[in-house]
């Protein structure tokens, strides 16, 4: 086979193996691990970025393991929705990376950075591996090997981040249990687990009851895992106690995986007919994401701690998407989609402005934001611009997408679901400027405070960020086709 | 398998669990939970699923209540509980009645207990039962799913045994910031339980060893041979002491060698690709294993891919148990 | 060099002079220097546009933001008027600014001038944004850059004015603005502006309505009554800032845009089918009565400005409202008019602040006797902004009232009648103690502002005098528009 | 280690007269009789871990109760899988030989562990029942 369609099983292969590699070195030759973990980061982000352009090109690819027939052997099968989502899965933990070789010194204990390292890949190939699969066990797998990894990441952080994790832990198994559950009755009824032949016989059995009970377990054990409002009580726990080198990782990317996976049910298992016509919970789940944007924010507001802010405005994004996916309309669908790929870079930059203000500044309230301004440049450069796209000010991509949400969400006629996204973008205006009035109305401390000059390994991954924030919003146009390909032909 | 048991086993397992939780002193609750491990392995060979069982037994039976054990020495024995005030317990009761309901309702139109039409037995499974033994000659028709058909899923099994060890091993270790506080397990030097484990141990070591080759034709495989052999080394740490433990096997060791079960593992699927073949197509192997044609080189590597899974588990187990036992320091302890 | 290299030369040369002042930032002398060539040129720029044979139709578009939405830019008649109004005055601003910063010695000037060049590199895209997007961005670039400016003095109430300021436009723009567009984009697919509107007249009228009313109040600068609070909270900027931002740029891009709305967007011949001028008419003549009667009994000078700047303003919605070409005429060229007038009163209010440290007109007893020029100036100003001969107000309130004769809107004639009475009863008193009153506290001797706080003040009130006499420069090109009718 | 010669010449015998019926029934006797006293012994265990009054006295009855039950339970399932054979290859007689080693396994297990528990009691000073105290 050709090296092109050998291409899934690099994008998975590199980061599992750059992972055992790692794990070798870190009790043979501590020193070479991260570079190592450098090299297979980049190879891994050319070998999604080729994977996403032949996809393009020629259409969805397929790729059996041990080369069974797709129902009898685990089948990847790559069409447009997951090779962007390995794009930005790639993306996003290449910048992390960047970051996390020097908050890991600041962090975690030397004689642990190897097996941190180890599990940080670890962690990168079950994301991928979610990502990717066309089979419905296997991704359960997958799944377990994320929770795992990320349980033993976040809880590296100390006394209190071992106890959070621990809730986290505990919700998170039973959301990914009832996953399964949800799978089990449906292999139960049609023998199968791929998810293309799940697609084929699911239409004949659409009004057992199993598979309405196999719908709600599923989509509630990604509702946990995704933290939407009722059940998003975890999320802030765990993200403000966290060590914010893994935070920068798995913020971005932990909640919106399980997203990708309830589109990939949607539209791919399940079908559009069931979810939006046979099940008509379609008001329900919008006035349930107004809820959550609602709360998201308000909460947001209360907390002065930087960091709960962020996790709360994190419960608020969530309500965006999947609000504009329960819409239905091919605008806010393709927007929801496009939201997730803004979201993912938003919070990443969020945290790592956290970082580097925790680091430098040794706080995390609102008025180390005004020494912030004064002595932070890259930093409070970041800073604007990310919450320029979370308010949703035109150059930056949170614009477009909540352009469209609200465009899609007038077609359908859900009113509230626009108050809510313009509450939210109000309220998040509120919190930057609370932050920008800490700096600019206060009286300059005494010894007027030097610039610091902030580390490049910081710095580079923020403008990186920065700059693909704006770079997605210029270049919306493009992503639009891309994405409005994505979407099945019943709800176009 | 007589109705009669069938019932009057899930019926204890039933009362198991629910005294389990209900016990306040911890050890009695282990225990309890190490029986009722061991109910749900006769259920498993009832419902004829004999390797599930030998695991359940190896692993739910066996090892985890040595852990819980362990934790407990270093954590207290009594529960510190504070009874849940109203509102959570009567959201909780919601929350369950709620799943238990859904469940039943799930079950309503299931296809009844292995008959022939239902698509669960006429789908995938056919397939498996008719033609695994032609392709790859392994009568034991779970390894050969186990480890050829969905390798890939085996294969990233493997690698959450070995996250396991990796985070229990670095949440425990202890960076010398934090004060050491005192064990209260002291090891023990009685003659007897020496010479009657030192004398066990072989035969254990034995067993697993035949267990993890044996995976083709009789229930087991590597992860139940992992976990027996790991077993005896726990044993040889509970008779003797730590320091004899790790002169058998350090830790820096035991981690490399989970590290390596992992790689033997994702390696040998990895040469086909190289070939030119997908990953996990042990029919590659043919060109390399001399005189095997296709088939025998699938068995032959799914031995391989055994023997890996064992390496990973064996240390797997040991890895956890020393963690637990010395709370991090792996000087002293049970 | 085509019209729309000039078009894109009038929004980059700002920044660039931005930058430049940024360069000099240590060397006040250089710094000023830049700001006035900036100034210049802009105006060179914006002069080369400014005559009628030039003005057709065409757009240039940038860059494809969305499916049938794109940066774009194009100039007819209202934006070169806007655009000239806007790009003289600053020239007159600048030399006005460098007085009055060096007067009460400012910190961090610097970043005051950059920020007001931006402000007005935003304007200029206001001015030349050919559909409602590009509107959009650079409306919420206007509000950001002058949120500096309006906290520029950085302490307690400085903040609080900010604060209103930020409340009001950008809780107006992102609640109301920016759904009301993209619903329009949602029902029509686009968002340019043509004279014949894009709005499907079948639609339903009472969401139509809806809309407008989101419009109007979405575009917060243009101070329509119960959203204006903002316009005397930003009095505590610097007077430069409150001149030229709140007489003449930021609130006339409030107008500018509900102009577009209603020409652009509506069309004028679906606003009369369905009865919407009224509504506009109603809100503005509502606006334009209280807000003159709360400006008579203000105290402060500059919050009397800012209150006779919100009734000045609803004037041209109510002129533009009339959909009457007179009336639309008169609407545009009251922007002009009024901004000439208006930034007089501010330089006067400014140079006396910056002589005698005075804010209360209470205090302002016989400083016609101390202050001879700057007074007339204001006089010659307040003549314009009450609409009397001898200055260019009189001649768009006199369009105004024949356009609402045409359309036979009797109470709006009655309305322009009492709110110009009502000015005249808050400006004379002023005048009056000023000249024939004997100030309180015995201080002999003429004591003038400035030289550079004097001119300016001398230079608007001359021209709005000269505006009087021909008009007709500015009416030939408002023909473009108010011809389409 | 004597028992398992008895026990090998023991099968070698049965395997070779499998087929007479005498043998036969003697085996029915024999099973029978295990698996009789294996339950008996059981159930004296369990009376006697619920009547004993403390903790040592538990233990003796739970540790010997238990081993010699199991091992008889046992002799009987490999006597039984001797019979029930049809064919009796090498297979089934190997598989009777396994049940034996698992015999020898408990035999020394079962006790070394109840030793394990009783000296961790002892070692614990817990202090054993005198004639006129309360259970404990």
């Amino acid at each position: 086979m050709s090296m092109i369609n050998q291409l899934p099983f690099y994008v998975v292969g590199i980061p599992l193996f750059t992972a055992l590699i790692i794990g070798v070195l870190a009790i043979v030759q501590p020193k070479l691990v991260r570079l190592t973990g450098l090299v297979g980061i980049i190879s891994g982000a050319y070998a999604s970025l080729t994977l996403f352009l032949t996809v393009q090109q020629s259409g969805t690819k397929y790729y059996t393991f041990g080369n069974w027939p797709a129902p009898y052997g685990i089948e990847y099968s790559v069409d447009t929705l997951n090779a962007l989502m390995i794009l930005l899965i790639y993306a996003v933990s290449l910048l992390a990376y960047v970051y996390s070789l020097r908050s890991v010194i600041i962090e975690i204990p030397s004689n642990k950075h190897g097996y941190y390292y180890t599990l940080y890949f670890l962690l990168i190939t079950g994301l991928i591996g979610i990502t990717i699969t066309g089979d419905a066990f296997n991704l359960y797998v997958l799944y377990e090997i994320c929770a795992l990894s990320s349980y033993a990441l976040l809880a590296s952080g100390g006394k209190r981040a071992t106890l959070a994790t621990f809730y986290y832990l505990l919700i998170g198994t039973v959301g990914a249990c009832f996953y399964l559950i949800g799978v089990a009755y449906l292999f139960i009824k049609t023998g199968t687990l791929n998810m293309g032949q799940l697609f084929e016989h699911i239409p004949s059995i659409y009004f057992t009851s199993s598979i309405l009970v196999a719908f709600i377990f599923i989509n509630v054990g990604l509702f946990i895992k995704m933290a939407l409002f009722p059940l998003h009580g975890w999320l802030p726990n765990v993200y403000t106690k966290a060590p914010i080198s893994t935070t920068c990782l798995l913020a971005p990317l932990g909640t919106k995986l399980s997203i990708y996976i309830l589109i990939r049910f949607y539209f791919h298992v399940f079908g559009p007919e069931y979810v939006f016509q046979v099940l008509n919970i379609q008001p329900f789940m919008v006035w349930l994401a107004t809820l959550a944007i609602i709360v998201g924010s308000v909460y947001a507001i209360f907390h002065t701690n930087y960091r709960s802010t962020i996790a709360f405005i994190i419960v608020a994004e969530i309500g965006y998407i999947i609000g504009g996916l329960w819409i239905g309309h091919p605008d806010s669908i393709a927007a929801s989609i496009y939201h997730i790929l803004a979201d993912s870079l938003m919070t990443l930059s969020l945290f790592m402005i956290a970082g580097t203000v925790l680091f430098y500044l040794k706080s995390e309230k609102t008025s180390a934001f005004a020494l912030t301004f004064r002595q932070l440049r890259i930093t409070s450069i970041s800073l604007v611009v990310v919450f320029a796209s979370i308010v949703g000010i035109p150059p930056t991509s949170g614009f477009f997408s909540k352009m469209y949400l609200i465009k899609g969400a007038f077609a359908m006629g859900h009113y509230q679901f626009i108050v809510a996204l313009l509450f939210s973008s109000l309220a998040s205006l509120f919190i930057f400027f609370r932050l920008f009035e800490a700096y600019f109305y206060s009286k300059p401390p005494e010894p007027a405070p030097s610039i610091i000059k902030e580390d490049r390994l910081f710095t580079l991954p923020m403008i990186g960020v920065s700059t693909g924030i704006i770079l997605l919003g210029v270049t919306f146009n493009y992503w639009f086709s891309v994405i409005s390909r994505i979407i099945p032909v019943g709800l176009r | 398998m007589l109705l009669g048991i069938e019932t009057l086993l899930l019926i204890l397992v039933l009362i198991l669990a629910v005294v389990s939780l209900w016990i306040r002193d911890l050890m009695s609750s282990v225990v309890v939970f190490g029986a009722y491990s061991f109910l749900m392995c006769l259920i498993w060979t009832g419902m004829g699923a004999v390797d599930v069982a030998f695991t359940e037994a190896a692993v739910g039976a066996g090892v985890s209540t040595v852990f819980f054990v362990a934790v407990l020495f270093n954590t207290t024995r009594r529960i510190q509980f504070n009874p849940l005030d109203l509102s959570a317990k009567i959201f909780s009761a919601i929350l369950c009645i709620g799943t238990g309901y859904l469940l039943m309702l799930g079950l309503s139109d299931l296809p009844s207990w292995g008959d022939p039409q239902a698509l669960v037995n006429t789908n995938v499974s056919k397939y498996y039962i008719e033609s695994a033994y032609k392709q790859t000659k392994v009568p034991n028709l779970v390894t050969a799913v186990l480890a050829d058909y969905r390798a890939f899923d085996t294969m990233f099994e493997t690698c959450v045994v070995f996250i396991a060890v990796l985070g229990i091993f670095m949440l425990l270790k202890k960076d010398g910031r934090e004060p050491l506080k005192e064990t209260s397990a002291k090891a023990n030097d009685n003659l007897i339980i020496r010479v009657a484990s030192r004398f066990m141990v072989p035969f254990i070591q034995l067993f697993g060893l035949y267990v993890v080759a044996h995976g083709h034709y009789s229930p087991g495989g590597g992860f139940q041979g992992g976990v027996i052999l790991g077993a005896s080394l726990i044993l040889v740490a509970m008779a003797f002491n730590i320091e004899f433990v790790k002169q058998l096997l350090s830790i820096k060791r035991m981690l490399l060698l989970a590290v390596i079960g992992v790689i033997i593992f994702a390696g040998w699927g990895l040469v086909p690709v190289f070939l030119g073949q997908s990953f996990l197509d042990y029919s590659a192997w043919a060109a390399l294993l001399p005189g095997t044609g296709e088939i025998m080189a699938r068995s032959h590597s799914m031995l391989a891919v055994e023997i890996g899974v064992a390496i990973t588990v064996m240390c797997g187990m040991y890895g956890i148990y020393m963690s637990l036992v010395s709370d991090g320091r792996f000087d002293k302890g049970l | 060099m085509t019209n729309f290299t000039t078009i894109l030369l009038t929004i980059c040369i700002p920044i660039i002079g931005a930058f430049m002042i940024y360069l000099f930032g240590k060397k006040p002398n250089q710094r000023e220097a830049a700001s006035f060539a900036t100034a210049f040129v802009l105006f060179g720029c914006v002069l080369k546009l400014f005559n009628p044979g030039k003005i057709n139709g065409q757009t240039l578009q940038l860059i494809e933001l969305f499916p049938g939405v794109s940066i774009s830019f194009f100039y007819d008649h209202l934006s070169v008027v806007f655009a000239f109004v806007a790009s003289s005055l600053w020239i007159v601003t600048t030399l006005y600014s460098i007085g009055y910063m060096r007067g009460t010695n400012e910190r961090n000037q610097t970043r005051f001038y950059m920020c007001f060049a931006l402000a007005l590199s935003a304007t200029m895209g206001v001015a030349f944004s050919a559909n409602l997007l590009t509107l959009y961005i650079f409306y919420e670039l206007l509000s950001i850059s002058t949120y500096a400016l309006v906290g520029h003095q950085q302490n307690a109430d400085a903040q609080f004015g900010a604060r209103k300021y930020l409340i009001y436009l950008f809780g107006g723009s992102i609640g109301l603005a920016l759904p009301a567009m993209i619903i329009i984009y949602q029902i029509t697919g686009t968002l340019d502006f043509n004279y014949s509107g894009i709005v499907p007249a079948y639609f339903n009228p009472t969401m139509l309505l809806a809309l407008l009313l989101m419009f109007l109040y979405g575009f917060g600068k243009a101070g329509l009554m119960p959203f204006h609070a903002w316009l005397p909270g930003a009095m505590v900027a610097p007077t430069p800032v409150s001149s030229l931002l709140h007489a003449v740029a930021v609130v006339k891009v409030g107008v500018f845009s509900i102009i577009r709305v209603l020409t652009g967007i509506y069309g004028v011949d679906l606003m009369q089918s369905l009865k919407f001028n009224g509504v506009v008419c109603g809100i503005a003549a509502f606006t334009v009565i209280t807000a003159s009667l709360i400006a008579l009994y203000q105290d402060n000078l500059k919050r009397l400005l800012a209150f006779s700047t919100i009734g000045q303003l609803a004037y041209i919605i109510m002129g533009v409202g009339l959909a009457s070409s007179l009336g639309v005429t008169g609407g545009i060229l009251h922007i002009v008019m009024h901004a000439f007038g208006k930034i007089t009163l501010f330089f006067c209010a400014g140079a006396i602040y910056v002589t005698t440290k005075k804010k209360y007109i209470s205090e302002m007893d016989g400083i016609g006797k101390q202050m001879p020029i700057t007074l007339s100036a204001f006089f010659i100003g307040a003549l314009s902004v009450t609409g009397l001969p001898p200055t260019g107000g009189f001649i768009s309130k006199w369009m105004m009232l024949q356009g609402a004769m045409d359309a036979n809107l009797t109470i709006i004639m009655i309305v322009y009648l009492v709110s110009s009475l009502l000015n005249a009863c808050y400006f004379f008193p002023i005048i009056y103690k000023a000249f024939f009153k004997d100030p309180a506290t015995e201080s002999h001797g003429i004591k003038e502002a400035p030289l550079n706080c004097l001119i300016p003040p001398m230079i608007t009130a001359a021209c709005s005098i000269l505006l009087f006499f021909n008009y007709r420069i500015f009416t030939t090109i408002i023909h473009g528009v108010t011809g389409g009718l | 280690m004597a028992i398992n010669v008895l026990a090998v010449i023991l099968f070698a015998i049965i395997s070779q007269t499998i087929h007479h019926p005498t043998v036969q029934l003697i085996l029915n006797i024999l099973i029978m009789a295990s698996l009789g006293l294996g339950l008996f012994f059981f159930f004296a265990t369990s009376v006697g871990v619920l009547r004993f009054p403390d903790f040592f006295t538990r233990l003796h009855a739970a540790g010997k109760g238990d081993t010699l039950s199991t091992i008889l339970i046992l002799l009987a399932c490999s006597l039984f899988s001797l019979k029930s054979a049809k064919t009796l290859d090498q297979t089934t007689i190997l598989a009777a030989i396994k049940i034996l080693l698992i015999i020898n396994f408990i035999f020394i297990g079962s006790p070394t562990a109840t030793h394990a528990l009783i000296e961790a009691g002892y070692n614990s000073e817990i202090d054993p029942w005198e004639n006129n105290a309360t259970r404990n």
